[in-house]
């Protein structure tokens, strides 16, 4: 765990952090909500107190509530991996900002997520459908997309479906949505 | 009527076949008869007024013979030597150490289905590979094989060679046109620009050769480098022998010059669309064209059919065998002679070895009289027929080029398209030019000092 | 690679075809969606409504797949194979078997494993199968090596029409007998017999390349007893239904 | 096939044409990003050339649509997705020791490193620590693993630029190295060998014997196989100089791995964020600054040197006690995030985890280097031949299993 680090991060973005910085073994994670992620990512990569040069992975994330987009970046001047979370995206329209300006091979990160969750990131100019086929309607990493066979959770039951095309007519989603049980 | 037409209803199909072909088989064989016994002393009359055209007529029909074998042999090599460099064993289940397996492929594209995809040009499609086939096996026929033994001796044949390898470029583009897809228009493209290119200094080169024996005549430039091996043009041409080869490798579209059926690259090239016997044609024209290749450089530059070492005159064996003469003792030495043989090579099994029984013994000694009468008869026929021996010869250093080939195919990279142009206009051409310059100089210079 | 004989549509073989699976009738009908929603029979509907009433979802990119009679009908000419006299036969089957062209197509992990079959520690080449031809109107066996997607089987079934006949068809790992370890998966194929006609299953994840040889080898048989490349193949799992 | 065309403009539905068997790699419906329209737009001379999603040198089931001028590609768009197996979703619904088996085929020919990621990202989640032996184990047979895969991206760079031989010598290599890590672990290539807080199994006297009779050869047999390749003037020429990769492209690209030391950043996770024992081993991060094709291909053969050295320091250093922690057959994390970053042989295999205290986990994220090094080929290809798209895309080595997940 990194302390300087922390203080680094409260020093220089901390208004604009939901929640405090965490830290858990190798790991310190902020916080930021979706509007403030373009310059917070600027500032990381830009500033050389930060120098956060390198974009390791981009990812969305699901917990049911809502939707978080995660960045992970490395850098020299910390041996830590700093996770940036864009929290409290809406699950029926998420959009956020997009890091292609910074990272160009974050596009095809930014597709897959938009595959998977339908997170719009904007500022893309590729957001496409990057894995499944272009006509495709459902997001597969929906927690209320289930697998076919998931006869426990799935209203579905049996049918093998290869694409869930609306949700179920008889789902009260509360009922059925796995959710986290994180903040 | 009714009876037989009722009969021939009930016969299975294999019999209705039969059943048809077989009179008809018959009536025609009838007609031929007597059309032979009418027409015949016309005929060869006729034929032999003007024996070139029937030899011509003779040698081109078995030169297309002799392709498929050949084109069979190169692939088993192929197959094999590529293996052998791949630390493989390559196919050794097919026939004696494999060596049917490329009969075998061979016939399997014969009985594969072909068809015309939608969308080709189904006219040039077709005779693409009629074209490219052709142009190869015409090609073979200016080929000197031994004294005597080659299809024509046209004396513009190295002309005549060059301009059926051309052919069977149009032949390559037509594919590639045709098949109405885009890596066949590129492979056919490429091999258009490739071919256009490495003509030039293909050419060049060879005129070096052409100015030291004053003829086009492949028969002639053999001829002109008989004696000992240091009367092959490779002695006095090394530059052209180099520019040649490597002109040639690019003309037969072989590795690192095969881009037009490039496969990490361009499917299959020109021959993507092809399938069946279509494709097949492609297949054997590309080792006859290897064959060619190797044949026309030992004909240029190695001495064709000509042995390294003259054969000195003390040692020939000049057996004299007046057989007709005989009379009525030859049919008794073939009466007597063969069953006396194969006793004699037969009983020692019997004798020797109480497993053997007296018939597997006897066959035994067919078998053993067989091999004697076969060798002794070749033996027979290379002692006295000068163009055994050359033809020996001229297969043996033709298979040592196509031995290289292969075993560039199994080393090499492949060059990309540009660096492929490049070499040629940049070096090959330039290279051949010099040599054409300094052959013409050293002929004037040596006919002053004569 | 991508043209392709014209075929006219043509009703389904016969009723014993229909009878084998659902993926057989699927393959008779016309509709293009149907093809995908194969029923699971080890769990009820809790809710018959559910997903239209397990109606077809409006999805189109299957369409070529469904479109595409693969192997319902052997309507191939045969070339030399009409005229030739049914003893021929037998030379043709021994000469077809001893040189299997297959297609140099792998979709995933095997397809390393099937390469190591065609290198120099396992020799596929003796046996004559080593020239992995690059286009499919060359090939003679497909050996599907990997997991089949639902976005990859229009493609392969594109592949497997490509080829000429008389052609066969390898299944090579479990993901391609029936799904594997992905068979609970949104993406996957449970299994290549839903879209194409397999005549020889390779376990195995992956199959060991000795495991790919003795499948070859058991292709090489079933050439030679003249099954395989026949009209009455059809698409479908080969195991009886219920299983 | 039948071919496609959009009814109408805002239709995205396909129209079957059944009489005509052309096969456009247009997409049958209106484009829906300006880069879509950008590219589906022909300029003069220009047409679509469709490669895969067979295709000889796609290295699987990648199809890749070249907009070419002549010879000359201008652009290209790469379709993935046809081996998009959904591993995370499967992980998502299989229990912390289910989802080793999932994640395995990802890359196929460096299995273990795809185990390796998602197993420390859950001892993070675990808080478990690892037994030395455990983690020795789990380095010598990466880097056994490391070296099959380079042995393989050789043989393939030659295949695809048309050498025949190299790739079956490679692959002899490959089977020795392949072969022993069965005798470990059992499988010939989707090793299911690490475990949660240790390995599956421990070293056993098949596999020592197997690795002693290789190392002994090892180098040399390395040096040798190489001998077609860096000596031949054809393969020099055609490699250098090509898709050069510069040190900021390498970084707006984020990309890891040796395609970014070949292009002079020693960015390597082994040290850069160390993890297991890699701290007390010893070895260097060869770099190189051409950041050309060739440099990326001589850069993976100072790697196997290096892993060389690493395998033997492991095999003098191994020390005696358990394989694995004592872990429940059914855990259930603490609720909490980890995410773990491996050095794999084409760069950074990570995972992100969640837990929310079930015995599942809530979200599995796999990132994979494959798939960010072949949105490079995008950039690196244009204004090259055809012939140079297979090399580059043969250079970043990218692996369709991890590609598309």
């Amino acid at each position: 765990m990194d302390r300087a680090l922390k203080r680094r991060l409260e020093a220089r973005f901390g208004e604009r952090l939901l929640g405090p910085v965490r830290q858990r073994h190798d790991e310190t994670e902020i916080r930021i909500a979706p509007g403030d992620l373009p310059e917070v990512m600027r500032t990381l990569h830009d500033e050389p107190e930060f120098g956060y040069e390198a974009l390791m992975d981009l990812c969305g994330v699901d917990t049911g509530t809502v939707m978080q987009t995660v960045y992970h970046l490395w850098s020299a001047t910390s041996p830590d991996w700093l996770r940036v979370v864009a929290d409290g995206l809406s699950r029926d329209e998420p959009r956020v900002p997009s890091v292609t300006f910074l990272w160009k091979g974050a596009e095809w990160q930014e597709r897959e997520a938009y595959d998977m969750f339908g997170i719009a990131f904007e500022g893309n100019r590729d957001l496409r459908r990057i894995y499944m086929p272009a006509d495709y309607t459902s997001f597969p990493l929906r927690k209320d997309f289930y697998l076919p066979d998931d006869a426990a959770r799935s209203p579905g039951g049996g049918v093998r479906h290869m694409e869930q095309s609306q949700a179920p007519t008889n789902a009260e989603p509360d009922a059925r949505v796995r959710r986290s049980r994180l903040s | 009527m009714a009876i037989l037409s009722r009969t021939f209803d009930r016969l299975t199909l294999p019999g209705k076949i039969v059943f048809t072909v077989v009179p008809l088989l018959l009536v025609l064989g009838a007609a031929l008869t007597a059309a032979v016994v009418v027409a015949g002393p016309v005929v060869l009359s006729f034929l032999g007024d003007n024996l070139p055209l029937v030899r011509f007529v003779v040698a081109a029909t078995i030169v297309l013979l002799m392709t498929i074998p050949t084109a069979f042999l190169i692939i088993y090599m192929e197959m094999k030597v590529i293996a052998l460099m791949n630390l493989r064993y390559g196919p050794d289940r097919v026939g004696p150490y494999g060596s049917l397996l490329s009969v075998v492929h061979g016939l399997k594209v014969l009985a594969k289905e072909d068809f015309t995809p939608t969308g080709v040009d189904p006219i040039v499609f077709t005779w693409a590979p009629v074209v490219v086939y052709m142009a190869s096996v015409m090609t073979l026929l200016v080929l000197p094989f031994a004294p005597g033994l080659f299809g024509q001796d046209l004396n513009i044949g190295l002309l005549y060679f060059f301009a059926m390898g051309g052919l069977g470029v149009v032949g390559l583009l037509m594919a590639g046109w045709s098949s109405f897809n885009k890596y066949s228009l590129l492979g056919g493209l490429r091999s258009a620009a490739q071919v256009v290119s490495y003509e030039i200094p293909l050419t060049l080169s060879v005129v070096g050769v052409v100015l030291l024996s004053g003829s086009l005549s492949l028969n002639q430039i053999t001829l002109d480098q008989s004696g000992s091996f240091l009367d092959w043009y490779v002695f006095r041409q090394p530059l052209a022998f180099v520019i040649f080869f490597i002109a040639a490798t690019a003309e037969a579209n072989r590795t690192p010059f095969d881009l037009t059926e490039a496969d990490s690259e361009i499917v299959a090239g020109f021959a993507t669309e092809y399938s069946g016997m279509r494709f097949g044609f492609f297949f054997f024209a590309e080792y006859v064209n290897v064959f060619i290749v190797a044949g026309l450089t030992v004909a240029l530059f190695f001495g064709g059919w000509n042995a390294p070492l003259a054969w000195p005159a003390a040692w020939a064996i000049t057996p004299h065998a007046d057989l007709a003469g005989m009379g009525i003792g030859l049919l008794l030495a073939l009466a007597i002679i063969p069953p006396a043989v194969i006793v004699a090579l037969g009983m020692p099994f019997y004798l020797l070895n109480s497993q053997v029984k007296l018939w597997q013994a006897l066959i035994i000694g067919f078998v053993l009289f067989n091999v004697v009468a076969v060798g002794a008869l070749l033996g027979f026929a290379f002692l006295s027929f000068d163009w055994v021996v050359g033809l020996i010869w001229f297969l043996g250093k033709t298979y040592l080029f196509v031995f290289t080939f292969v075993w560039m195919r199994g080393t090499l990279p492949r060059v990309r398209i540009d660096q492929l142009m490049g070499f040629a206009w940049k070096w090959l051409l330039p290279a051949s030019l010099l040599n054409l310059f300094v052959t013409a100089l050293a002929i004037v210079v040596v006919e002053s000092i004569r | 690679m991508a043209l392709k004989r014209v075929r006219a549509p043509r009703p389904a073989t016969d009723p014993a075809d229909a009878r084998g699976s659902t993926a057989i009738e699927v393959a008779a009908e016309r509709d293009l969606i149907v093809p995908i929603v194969v029923p699971n029979t080890l769990w009820a509907a809790t809710d018959p409504t559910a997903y239209n009433g397990g109606q077809p979802t409006p999805d189109t990119h299957l369409r070529e797949f469904g479109a595409s009679d693969a192997g319902r009908h052997d309507d191939a000419r045969w070339g030399a194979l009409e005229i030739i006299p049914t003893k021929a036969d037998l030379v043709l089957d021994l000469i077809r078997a001893n040189s299997l062209w297959p297609l140099l197509s792998g979709l995933a992990c095997c397809a390393i494993e099937m390469m190591s079959t065609a290198t120099s520690k396992n020799d596929m080449d003796r046996w004559g199968m080593f020239p992995f031809r690059a286009s499919p109107r060359q090939a003679d066996v497909l050996i599907v090596a990997g997991t089949l997607t639902t976005k990859m089987a229009g493609p392969l079934v594109r592949l497997w029409e490509q080829m000429p006949e008389p052609k066969w068809c390898v299944a090579m790992g479990d993901c391609t007998c029936s799904g594997g370890r992905y068979k609970r998966s949104y993406s996957t194929i449970q299994g290549i017999d839903r879209v194409l006609p397999v005549d020889v299953y390779v376990p195995g994840c992956p199959p060991r390349p000795e495991g790919l040889i003795y499948g070859m080898m058991k292709l090489q048989q079933l050439v030679l007893e003249r099954r395989g490349h026949w009209p009455e193949r059809a698409i479908g799992p080969t195991v009886p239904d219920g299983v | 096939m039948t071919s496609v065309r959009h009814a109408s403009a805002d239709d995205p539905r396909v129209m079957l044409e059944e009489d005509i068997g052309v096969f456009e790699p247009i997409p049958p419906y209106p484009p829906r990003t300006e880069r879509e329209a950008e590219f589906y737009t022909l300029g003069d001379g220009e047409m679509f050339i469709n490669m895969g999603p067979q295709h000889p040198s796609t290295h699987g089931v990648l199809r890749v649509v070249l907009k070419i001028e002549g010879e000359r590609v201008v652009d290209l768009d790469p379709v993935l997705g046809y081996l998009h197996r959904g591993v995370e979703k499967l992980c998502e619904n299989a229990d912390y020791h289910h989802t080793i088996a999932y994640t395995d085929p990802l890359e196929y020919i460096s299995a273990l490193f795809n185990e390796w990621a998602p197993v420390m990202a859950f001892e993070k989640l675990m808080d478990v620590e690892v037994p030395r032996r455990a983690e020795y184990i789990r380095v010598l047979s990466g880097e056994l693993n490391r070296i099959a895969s380079h042995a393989l991206f050789m043989g393939w760079m030659a295949l695809d630029l048309g050498g025949l031989t190299p790739i079956l010598w490679s692959f002899i290599e490959r089977d020795e190295i392949v072969e022993m890590l069965a005798a470990l672990t059992g499988q010939r290539m989707l090793f299911n060998y690490f475990r949660i807080g240790g390995v599956n199994g421990d070293l056993n006297h098949d596999f020592m014997s197997r690795l002693g009779t290789w190392m002994s050869k090892a180098s040399a047999q390395v040096e040798a196989n190489q001998t077609l390749l860096n000596e031949n003037e054809i393969f020099v020429r055609r490699m250098r100089g090509l898709g050069v990769l510069d040190r900021e492209t390498a970084f707006r690209m984020c990309m890891t791995g040796p395609s970014v030391r070949a292009s002079g950043i020693p960015l390597d996770i082994r040290r850069a964020h160390p993890y297991s024992v890699y701290p007390e081993l010893e070895f260097d991060i060869p770099t190189r600054q051409e950041g050309d094709c060739l440099a990326r291909y001589l850069l993976r053969l100072d790697e196997v040197k290096q892993s060389l050295r690493i395998i033997d320091q492991c095999l003098n250093e191994m020390p005696d006690g358990p394989i694995a922690a004592k872990l429940p057959r059914l855990i259930r994390p603490r609720p909490g995030r980890a995410y773990a970053a491996v050095e794999g042989p084409r760069g950074q295999y990570a995972t992100y985890a969640i837990s929310d205290g079930t015995d599942q986990p809530f979200r599995m994220r796999i990132h994979d280097p494959s798939f960010v090094h072949l949105q490079a080929v995008g950039l690196l290809t244009p204004g090259n031949l055809i012939a140079d798209t297979m090399a580059i895309m043969a250079s970043l080595d990218p692996i369709m299993g991890g590609v598309d997940k």
